[in-house]
Formats: C-alpha cells, structure tokens, sequence
C-alpha cells in the first residue's frame, strides 16, 4: 500500500463528507441518515442555505444546541437534540414521509453496507447474524429522494470491498444510489457501472480499482 | 356540552381488555405518552399487540415495561433495537414481531385513519420485507401492497388540549400522534396543559378523533436532564 | 286521500326536519348534505352541542351569520357564508374526507331520490336526462358516514313512491341507508326491509304503505 | 439565499406550456387562485387538462375563461356544474370530462403527492362511476382502485406566505390547496400577504412543496358583495 493511499485511508472522515457537503445545491431540500452522514450539516459554508429534513417531522433543521439553550421538544432522526434554522416548519410522520416518497426531498445521504454497480444498496441488516433487524426509514428514503447519495468507507475494516458487482447483503432498495462517497473518491452510478466523478489526492484509478469488486470507468 | 377531560388515568385507560390492539405515539423522548403507557402497565391487560416505532429503551418504563410484565403478544414497529427486553423476549420467541418500513408504518396508520383499507408504495419492493407481499408495477415501477392499520386503542401525548378534544403539539412533538388518533377506536390523550379553546386555524388533531384527554405534567425535561447527565 | 295525510303531506317540511333534528344525539358529529337537510342546523334545541362538518375543511360549522358579521373567508359545501362555533377546527380536503371516509363522522343527513329497500341509495343523477351528471361528495358520505339518514319528501310531486324495493335511478352507494325521515314518518332500514320507527301525527301504517312501493313493517 | 417571491404574475407563471396537467384549488369563492387563472387566461397554453373541484360559474373569470378561450381540452373534477360555459363545450363534445367523487379527487391528489400510485376506497364501488375499475374486496367490503393523481402545475391560493414558500391559509381556505401544492411539479401561489418568518409549529404547507409565490391582493370579499348584491 502505497504512503498516500495509506494517509487518504486514515483520514478521519472529514474530507470525504466536506467533498458531499461541496456538491449539495443551494436551496436543496437534504436528508441526512444518521451516522456520518450528518455530519453533513456541519459542512455547508456560511452563507449558504440548505434546508435539512428529518423524518421525524422537522423542515429546516439546525446544529445541536448549546447545553443551555436545548429545547427538549425538539430531537432528530437519530434522538439527539437539534435547533431550527429560519423557514423551518414541524409536521407529523405521514406528511414527513409523503415529502419523502413523494419525491420532493433533492437528496438524501446514508450510510452503505454495500453498493453495487447496477445502483443496488444493501444498509439495513447483514445476511445471517442481525437477530434483530432495524429498518426505520432506510427503505423509504432510498426509494423516494430524488437522489441517494451514500458516504461510507471504500472498504470494511477487514480490506472487504463494499462498492460490489451484486451485492450479497440483504437489500435495502433495488437500483436506488446515485452517487458513493467514499475517501478515495466520488463515484457516479452509471448505465455501465461505476464512473469516477472525482478521485482524493493522491489516488489513482488503480488504486480504486484494486480495492473494489465492479468496474471502475475513469 | 361536549367535554372529553377526564380527571386521572384510571379514567382515561378504562375499558382497555385483553388481546387490544394498542398504538403508542412517541418518537425518541419526544411526544411519548408515558404515563398512560406505565398506567396500562399498572393495569395489566395482556395479550396486547403493539403499533409503535420503537420497541423502547428502558425496561423501567415506557413499552419495554409492558413487555417485561408480560403483556405484550406481538409488536409491529420500523426500529425494534434498544431494550434488551425486546431482544431477550425476541429471541426467545415469546414475542412477535412485524418489522415495518417508517413510512410504510406512518402511512399504513394514517390509511387506518383516513378508510383506506389498502395502497401501493415502491417502498420495500425487491427486498426480503416485501417476501409475500403482493407486488404490482405502476408506471414502471415495482411495488408492494400494503393494508391499513387500525388499533382499538390509541395512546397519544399532545402539548395542549381543549375539552373538546382538539391538540396542538410542540417541536418533534407530532410524529406519530395525529395519525394514531385517527386510525384507534379509542383514543386517549395525555396533554400537558388544557387551553379553554384553541385557535381553529392551528389546530393538528381535530376533536373528532380524540375521546379521552388527560392533563399530566410532561417528563420530556426530566428524561433529557437523565440522558445528558448519563 | 284523508284530510290528516293531506296536511301532513302539505307540511313545510319544518316538522320533518325537526324529527330527526330530535333523534341526533348531543356531541354526535354530523354532516348535512345541501339541500333540505342544511335546515337540521337550526332545529338543535339551545343548550345541546352538535359539531356539524363541512367537507370543505370545517368542524364546528355554526349558523349563517349576521350580514356586518361575515367573514369572506369562510364557506360551507354550499358555498354559503357560514361560522364557527367554539371548539371549531380547520383543515384541508384530505383531512376532511379522511374523517369522512375513516368513519369519524356519527352522522351524514343527505337528500335522496329513492331509497331501497336494502339500504341503496339513489341521490346524484337520473336514468336518463342529466346530461352533466355531479356527484360532489355524495358518494363518499354515503359509504363512509357511521349512520346516514335520508331525508326527503315520500313521494315525488308526481306521486310516485321514493321508497323502493330496488332503486331504478343510478346508485350513489348500495346498502348504505340506516333511516329515512318524510313527512309521514320515519323508518329504519333492517334485514327484513323498511320498519316504522315513528308515524307523523295522524298518519296510519296503511297510508304508509300505500305511498310505498316495498312492504313497510310496523 | 432560498427566496420563492417573484415580482408578478408573468413571472409567476414563467414556462408553463401547451399540454399541461393544470391543479387549481379553490372551493367555492374562497382559496380560489384567481389572479394566476386569469393571468394562466392571457398568457393562453393550450390543450390543458384541469383538475379541480368545480368547473367554476362565470365566463368572465376564473375555468370557465380557460375553456372559453378554447385552452382547455379535459377537466377532471366532482362538480361540474355552475357555468353554462362548460355545459355547452361539453353537450357539444369539445371538452372532456372525468367525473370523480369529492373525497376520491382529494385522495388521489394526496396520493400523487405521497408517491402513493394507487390505492382502494369503498366510494363508487357498485355504482356507475366505478364502470371499468378495478374491484376488489377488503374484509368483506367492495373497493374500487383508484390512481394517484400528479399535475405539471398547481395553482395555489394562501393567506401567508414567507420567502421559504411556507404558507398558511385563513378559514375554508385550505380546500384542496395544501394537497395539490404537494401533486404537482410545479407549484405557484398566489399569497394575499407576505410574511417575514410564520411560526413553524402553525404552518399548514411547508415551503418544500411550492416552487414561486406572488403576493396578489385578494378578491374574496369583493366577489362576496357581489354575490350578495346580485
């Protein structure tokens, strides 16, 4: 493994969630899973305004408060406390996902167990050991958002690749991901498969391609 | 004169028997109905099947309590990680359970509520919870049916209440509430303060769907005071 | 024709509309349909609560008001300026027809053109004539409501019978009638067909039935 | 900076062209998009399909200009009568009509803005507008299954709106408003007032679902006293 990969793989996650967080339009209407991807929110510049969704019936989410200033009535998807930002509105859960089935939400960020090439996304349970599998609203937010973008690590801790031909993990949504972020780069999911929008510092396509398990196209 | 206050909990739970269907609105510490689902623990009916998000978190209190009584046959929620109640109970096979997608869940309540007995969503389709669903393409798109949930009980907490049953809720405070009051025969509120009258044009739950309101003081501070002192 | 039934028949409808007023229970939920059975409004006696609906979004519909008293923003189904009572609530068409639909409502009151003997009943369009046929919401109120209640004249100006055994103008919902209110009485619609519940004063069962074209059980 | 106000109606209605799918709420006088039908009457797209409750009363305003001009091709509607102008077009076979019961229009838009693409309802079944529909029975009950509806453009009224696009409305205004602002692709309100910031907890649309809001001044009250002088 060459320095630079080794350093680009190190990285603590910070640069690939400010690279999504550079790619989300203005005025964009974002929902971001919980996990890495909200540390989303904290990555759009002063100045910019993007209004963040939470399923749990909040438009217009903003940055955990300060200790003294929480509104216990408030929490997001993820149960934490949250604040809201101007132009925020509440509503209740079947409105909150009517935004999000109904195809008004411009993009939702999640996490990934696996990517496969044909857009397939498998984050909600692994094939054999979840005795107790979870859902929320992974399913309704990968098929309903106008785009899915997953941020995850390119491979698992073991070296496993997770952008994939078929995915073996139990499906979240068929043909749902649009786009993957992972530290060596920005991958679109293409008719013919997995194209490098943008490549990390210091990384080449061979260095992507050697760890995963589909086509890169340059 | 209409007038759907009721002086304590005992009051607002009677009636609930054996074998209910009971949905429970809350999400996170949010909007829970906390002290009408400990009031039903003290009550004890069992055999109960419960529609919620969640599964809870604390054996203590909330539906973990209800399950580690013994009192819960089946629970049917999106999110069933947190207590280990559920997972020992789960495991064991003493409980059931049906895991629904969160927007499926919200829209099969509100579908409940609204005599829609059944609807198509993409949500789900081509994946293991759609296995024995009836699937159907719309415009090229794959999808699943699913039916309407009904309860006969709906536990639901509101920020205010008139005596007429209409709610107003606060923050995060709706999530499931307005739906699950829709979609129960019964359905009993603890609010955290009574109004004389709201306001008609903000009013979330109209008192059509509410039959039995109770006034309790709210616990969400004390629970986020615990959580962050933790 | 006797002179008892001639003045019953001769009636303003005052006395028929006030019968069923009389029979809705304090705190029901109740829609009236345009028409005739708008008047049921005005016969709740002081001192009792009904909260009537308005499918165009209005719970806790009150009387017409004062002419310096209206508010240009608010209409009931007939397109009439209206009020509000205390306790009144407001929402959008969804929402009202979910009360409708789900089952909420205790009550609708609508007009009919023939009731069957089986509960069918006929209200939005003729056989032949109506070239723009409307239907507005009588169909949903007629299949959601927990009771519908018929009200209307017995008989057409014509004379010919307006309970049936089957309707022969188009359905607005089958089996769907619990009563139907005329000048001559009232009469619940069971398994075995139209029973009296209540004869107008000086009205005899024979004369009921003479009117009818189904059997009438006393 | 997010900022949905524009100037006038020219730029209100920017880009709508021949063949749109046309939502416009209303019922009655009130909620009812005035100014941008009139102005959707000069800018003058042709071969639109309507959806709306009524097909509206006179021919100097509002649908019934639309279909006088010869704009309109097909209205999807409950309750098309009130305007001579669409019965004449209609008798003499130059516009269609779709006629659907009040609550299945309102649910069907709904749908269209959940990403519902069908669901079943018991209204129509065993009557004459459910000829040609699927039918299928749900504990021992008859339903009908009906399509969501989407339009390209809904035209909106509100009583308030902020720069987000959030709106409320005032009195019966809400009528089909709320659920066509989430059916179409592109949503256009007409807003009698500009609000700097409205209270998040009391907003009935949230500003996700309309796309441009102009503030018109409302005619409501003048139609009024005119139906009462007339």
């Amino acid at each position: 493994m060459s320095e630079t990969i080794e350093k680009a793989l190190g990285d603590d996650r910070v640069a690939m969630t400010r690279r999504l967080a550079g790619d989300i339009a203005d005025g964009w209407y974002v929902n971001l899973g919980v996990g890495m991807p909200t540390k989303v929110a904290d990555m759009i510049d002063d100045g910019r305004e993007v209004m963040f969704h939470s399923e749990n019936g909040i438009l217009g989410m903003g940055p955990t408060p300060a200790e003294d200033e929480i509104d216990p009535w408030l929490v997001n998807a993820g149960k934490k406390a949250v604040s809201l930002t101007p132009g925020a509105a509440l509503f209740h859960h079947a409105d909150s996902f009517a935004m999000i089935r109904g195809g008004h939400i411009d993009l939702c960020v999640l996490g990934g167990y696996e990517v496969a090439e044909n857009g397939d996304l498998a984050n909600w349970t692994t094939p054999s050991g979840d005795i107790l599998p979870a859902v929320g609203g992974a399913m309704d937010l990968a098929v309903g958002a106008k785009r899915v973008w997953v941020l995850m690590q390119h491979t698992t801790r073991d070296g496993a690749a997770k952008l994939v031909r078929r995915c073996t993990y139990p499906l979240t949504a068929p043909a749902a991901v649009d786009r993957v972020y992972t530290e060596l780069g920005t991958f679109a999911v293409t008719e013919e498969g997995f194209r490098v929008l943008t490549l990390a510092d210091g990384v080449s396509l061979a260095d992507v391609q050697a760890r995963t398990d589909a086509p890169i196209h340059g | 004169m209409i007038d759907k206050r009721v002086a304590d909990l005992a009051a607002a739970l009677e009636g609930i028997s054996d074998g209910a269907v009971v949905m429970i609105g809350g999400f996170g510490a949010v909007g829970q109905p906390d002290a009408l689902v400990d009031a039903l623990a003290e009550l004890g009916p069992r055999e109960l099947t419960i529609i919620a998000n969640n599964a809870g978190w604390s054996a203590e209190t909330g539906i973990p309590r209800l399950m580690d009584l013994g009192l819960v046959r089946k629970i049917i929620c999106s999110f069933p990680k947190g207590s280990t109640v559920f997972k020992d109970l789960f495991t064991a096979g003493k409980i059931e359970l049906e895991l629904v997608p969160q927007g499926t869940l919200a829209e099969r309540i509100r579908c409940g509520g609204a005599g829609i007995p059944a609807f198509y969503t993409a949500t789900a389709a081509g994946t293991r919870l759609a296995e024995g669903k009836e699937v159907r393409t719309f415009r090229g798109r794959e999808c699943v049916m699913e039916e309407a949930l009904t309860a006969d009980v709906a536990l639901v907490e509101a920020w205010q209440a008139d005596r007429w049953g209409n709610l107003v809720f606060r923050g995060s405070g709706r999530n499931f509430n307005p739906i699950m009051a829709m979609a129960a025969e019964l359905t009993i509120v603890q609010a955290h303060q009574f109004a004389n009258e709201l306001d008609p044009n903000v009013i979330v739950t109209p008192g059509i769907f509410v039959n039995r309101v109770v006034q309790v003081d709210s616990r969400v501070e004390k629970l986020l005071a615990a959580q962050k002192a933790s």
